[in-house]
């Protein structure tokens, strides 16, 4: 099944229909956005890359989960998103969304090293990091589970009065869609009109399974219009085109226009995690059009609109580079947790009665 | 005039929601309806904008919840059913009970979970859930037996910074009354002598309490003073109050209305039997109710759950020893 | 928010679509199929009237839910299922369905009042009644949950070979649709393209809940596409048009044409159990178009178009009020369970050791 | 040739499907991909059309099982973890266990579930849910600790009648190895000395069988001969074996790698008290996981659990008395 990309108002029947400007047009006009999200594309790629020799060399205990192939759509969501007023709540194939929003490397770095330091203290690991009370809710395994979560959030801070000019955005992949909680929570955001934007990258595979298996209907974002969500459907490898439309999504949450819904197609360009080699993935997919690499695909492109020299993309890839190699270096001399000092104890309150 | 222990649960998320802008009300038919057990009945008109109808997604309610902690508030989500948390299971165990532990940042919302068996309510409507909560990391249970404490371990329970699954004795509701409120009360995490004996001690908690002492008063006229201990709270489970009272009695029988299999009784057991062996003088028991589903038929409801006859038959056997 | 009946077509794009004719039209070639719906209708409706009775007279424990409003639909399904051969998971609205489906009387009466004799033994009660081996699945009370099920017999008649001709079918609410299990379930029928089809009753109330709190789209047809199911949208409140669509879809699903998806207009006529006088709906809704008692727009039509008589109508109104009577007569002088006699235990095995 | 606990899991269900046309198996990843252990490796090319990669949705997939159960077949469900089944509780708790004693139609599936901890693994991808479903009428658990148990009782769990909940440990996959897999073996329901000894009796079950014989063998040197105890299933749970080797040893201590509340610790400590309190000459112990999420890093992992080490200490303690 080969996805065309299809103009959004089709599917976006409940917020007012605004032809957008083609992406190549209106991305001219965004220089700095688009400078702004291929850094952290390159970097998050850096990151990444350097995560996956550190597996392979047995230095990390756990998963490693790789974004490859996912930047442009994290990193333009990321890009999009205010870092102080949004909630952002990463998926596992986030790290360009989460260097966008502002995540220091080190958090990375310690999280993934088991540093005591880090925001999750070597308690929990990997992509499950966040810093909650920054608007960086920290994901647990369960496919979904964050939707009503930065739901909450919104929600609160509607009743706070807080909500003016906020957005809160998380994404999931095409397997999640299939879960009971997807459905709940974005049933809900559209009944309670939340400023909220869902992001569904669909890699066509969740785990190995493809996308046939998973679900019956052409496009994902046919889904939109039964949750009263606006709906865009973008083609994933495309930096300038997810910039567009995720700064159109991000902006109509955040003036009122409800909930959002965007799809990107596009293919995961790594398996599962960096223990699976992928076999099931077919050539056919790895060649056609959503199996670019949309690094490749926006390095041509920001250097033809002028907005960055070749030169300076290797100014950022050494920089980006030494800077992953300290991150990594200092998490790598950090404590790791000690069982004896570790507080074993799941709540806060501290009872004076005995238990 | 008289307060009953649904008057308790309402009067308390009335004081809640005037004495603090951090709470609100989430949960099914809790607005104009007022809630199926009419526990929120006012609520929306008094506090407009604080009580909300949600829709039939126990999973997406308790997310929220969770979310709206983080920032701050202090939700109070209703379930239409203890038996309808099924569906939030992994939003509670995984996601509220995880997070203080994860990240640091505790996450203030209470539960209130209608549990319990009623005549003709059957195996979807009757569920105790306190036994399955209370295993996880994370979570506090309450599981109150009377009206001040209906009332009292309610605003005590939204005042903790930690997920509270608090569990309403939905039998109790309107069967249950008391004088008037009384103000002072006993913290979260202390049980209560409900009667006072030195025979023998029998621990129960919720609906069961009052099981247990009907028992205890059938017993009385042949010379047993029985001792009835109200745990109030499951979890944190106050062994010192069981312990003093074993010492005194020498024999324990544990009653819940919980299936069988491991549940309250079993923690019970097992604490007193670790800490307290030499205490005892007679092996001590469990009563639960029979281990299939709750069945529907009032009669075979009513001996599928402990009674004051199956009490007074397993203290009369545990007196025997 | 009122809504107009909507073409199918336009939600049906996964299956080829068809122009069905008027209700009407295509009804008056079709007098067996409404005669026996209508039958059913009445039969229940009677029926129904004399549980709540026997709940107001203290002679019921438990609860009491009625199908008053919703007679049509659920009769104009389970009329185009075959008892036998399909199968039909009923909800709490369903009698109607029931009764074309073949359920007997006892069945019902016994369940309503505990008799030891009937199908569920007074272990579970009223609604939750069923004939699994008959295919028709006893509910659990969690919305949702009967629609994977359903999925499974039919999954499992295709493993044997035996599915060639079958459909199954089972309803659920408006409120129902929020559930996650609602949304797995849909999912998973259109992945494994089962020949079922799911009716949802929207009734404009879940329990007190009004649509507006429930969901956020205009129809909820409008879901059909994005689970690639066929999509049918209809008046309820209109026996001849719940008939031909009912027909139409039960004959694609049944001929290989897929799932398919059926949203029912209409309104719930009674509380959502006999204990709740429905304060909360307002008189508009009472007063508008689907306010219409089905049974009342169902007769001038039926008699208008020569399919039955007044008189018949009255015949059968006595007859069905002198079976319901002896069907609660005979319910009410059986034994009800006895616990001692009670084999209390949860499952089939017997384990030689102890437990 | 040696064969591992996976290796044993993969042949058992290799059988079942080539014996047994009733038998198919649904999950995610189980087809061309042979499952995220690989537990079903080259099942969906050997058996075309009986082994079916699904969807996302462990709610529905439970359903679809029940449905086909009541159709006569008997569906194998794997769980990619045993924590995602809590999106799948209930269509367990509330459907599939009810089933029997609602209908009378018994539901004849497995349910697959991937559990306990591994190192750096954490909170999401670690848990033992025993001690959950255990809590359930209608549900049979159990908890293979050895390569020919992991293969004998997921043939013989099919066979049941009843719904299975089958636990396979994670830690075992691929540690536990043994030469072949021996014909004879014990019924469901019957536990197995897995040591013999007569100072003390460690009742364990799945990986923690293995830490237990390996406490017990560090005691050895001190004259210390533990007995250990092999649940095997934890519902049904086999009093008599256990009551007959503390009768032996008169001390008893249960192990368990869940959280520390309730569990089958408790059901194992509580039912010793009840019943065979006389024979204990010391006070029975639990030792359980640390009451928090199981953490990540390695290091608090391994001390989140029972060691050989901890394990020592509990016995020492209980060999004091
Ligand atoms: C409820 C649930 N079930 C199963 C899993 C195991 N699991 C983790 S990731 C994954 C595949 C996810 O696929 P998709 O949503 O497409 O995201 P992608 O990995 O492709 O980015 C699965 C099955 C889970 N995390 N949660
Ligand atoms: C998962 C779940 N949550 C809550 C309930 C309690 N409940 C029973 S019926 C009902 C309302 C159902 O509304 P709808 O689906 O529209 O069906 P209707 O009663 O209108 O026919 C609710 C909330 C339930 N049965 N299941
Ligand atoms: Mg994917
Ligand atoms: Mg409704």
């Amino acid at each position: 099944m080969r996805l065309q990309p299809r103009p959004a108002s089709l599917y976006a029947p409940s917020v007012p229909t605004l032809d957008l400007p083609a992406a190549s047009e209106k991305s001219v006009t965004d220089r700095d956005f688009l400078r702004s999200a291929f850094q952290s594309m390159l970097l998050a790629r850096i990151l990444e890359n350097k995560l996956s020799s550190l597996y392979k060399a047995g230095k990390i205990v756990g998963g490693v989960y790789l974004g490859r192939g996912q930047e442009s759509v994290s990193a333009a969501l990321g890009t999009a998103l205010i870092r102080g007023t949004d909630v952002f709540s990463p998926l596992i194939r986030d790290q360009a969304g989460r260097t966008a929003f502002g995540e220091s490397l080190l958090d990375c770095t310690r999280t993934y090293l088991g540093s005591v330091l880090g925001p999750m203290r070597g308690r929990d690991g990997n992509v499950h990091r966040g810093r909650p009370l920054e608007g960086v809710p920290a994901m647990i395994s369960h496919l979904g589970a964050q939707i009503a979560l930065v739901a909450g959030m919104l929600f609160a801070k509607r009743l706070k009065g807080q909500l003016q000019g906020v957005v809160g955005a998380t994404c999931v992949g095409d397997g999640a869609t299939s879960t009971g909680a997807f459905h709940e929570a974005l049933n809900l955001i559209g009944v309670e009109k939340l400023p909220l934007v869902i992001v569904v990258a669909n890699n066509q595979f969740a785990y190995s399974t493809p996308n046939n298996r998973q679900f019956a209907c052409g496009d994902l974002i046919e889904r939109a219009r039964g949750y009263g969500l606006g709906g865009w459907s973008v083609d994933g490898t495309d930096l300038f085109a997810c910039a567009s439309v995720m700064r159109e999504a991000v902006r109509r949450a955040r003036e009122g226009g409800g909930p959002q819904m965007v799809v990107a197609h596009l293919l995961r360009l790594v398996g599962h995690g960096e223990h699976d080699d992928a076999f099931y993935v077919p050539d056919a997919c790895r060649n056609d059009h959503y199996g670019r690499d949309c690094i490749d695909v926006a390095i041509p492109q920001l250097v033809a609109n002028g907005h960055v020299t070749t030169d300076e993309i290797h100014a950022w890839q050494h920089q980006f580079a030494a800077d992953v190699q300290r991150a990594v270096a200092q998490a790598q001399q950090e404590a790791t947790p000690d069982p004896y000092r570790e507080d074993w104890t799941a709540i806060s309150t501290r009872f004076p009665i005995s238990q | 005039m008289s307060v009953t222990y649904i008057d308790a649960i309402l009067a308390a998320q009335e004081k809640l929601l005037r004495e603090d802008d951090r709470v609100f009300l989430y949960g099914q038919d809790i607005g104009v309806f007022g809630g199926a057990f009419k526990a929120t009945k006012g609520l929306a008109a008094a506090f407009p904008n604080r009580v909300f109808d949600s829709p039939i997604s126990e999973d997406a309610m308790i997310g929220l919840a969770v979310g709206a902690a983080i920032e701050g508030l202090r939700p109070i989500v209703e379930m239409q059913f203890a038996d309808f948390s099924s569906i939030a299971f992994n939003q509670i165990v995984n996601q509220a009970a995880t997070h203080y532990y994860r990240t640091g940042v505790p996450i203030p919302i209470t539960v209130r979970m209608p549990s319990g068996g009623t005549p003709g309510s059957g195996p979807f409507h009757s569920q105790n859930m306190e036994g399955i909560y209370a295993q996880y990391p994370g979570l506090i249970v309450l599981t109150p037996a009377t009206v001040a404490d209906a009332f009292h371990m309610l605003i005590d329970g939204v005042a903790l910074d930690d997920p509270v699954i608090y569990c309403e004795h939905k039998f109790l509701y309107r069967w249950l009354k008391a004088k008037s409120i009384n103000n002072d009360h006993l913290p979260i995490g202390q049980a209560r002598i409900a009667r006072p004996g030195k025979h023998a001690t029998v621990v129960a908690y919720s609906a069961m309490v009052h099981e247990a002492v009907r028992a205890a008063d059938r017993l009385q006229p042949d010379g047993w003073e029985i001792e009835v201990v109200d745990l109030r709270s499951v979890k944190p489970l106050d062994l010192d109050t069981i312990l003093a009272s074993v010492a005194r009695t020498g024999r324990l029988l544990a009653v819940g209305e919980s299936f069988p299999w491991g549940g309250v009784t079993a923690e019970v057991i097992s604490l007193v039997s670790e800490h307290g062996f030499h205490l005892l003088d007679a092996p001590p028991q469990r009563l639960n109710s029979r281990d299939t589903p709750i069945p529907y038929h009032p009669k075979l409801w009513a001996s599928h759950r402990p009674t004051p006859e199956s009490i007074c038959d397993a203290l009369r056997h545990l007196l025997r020893f």
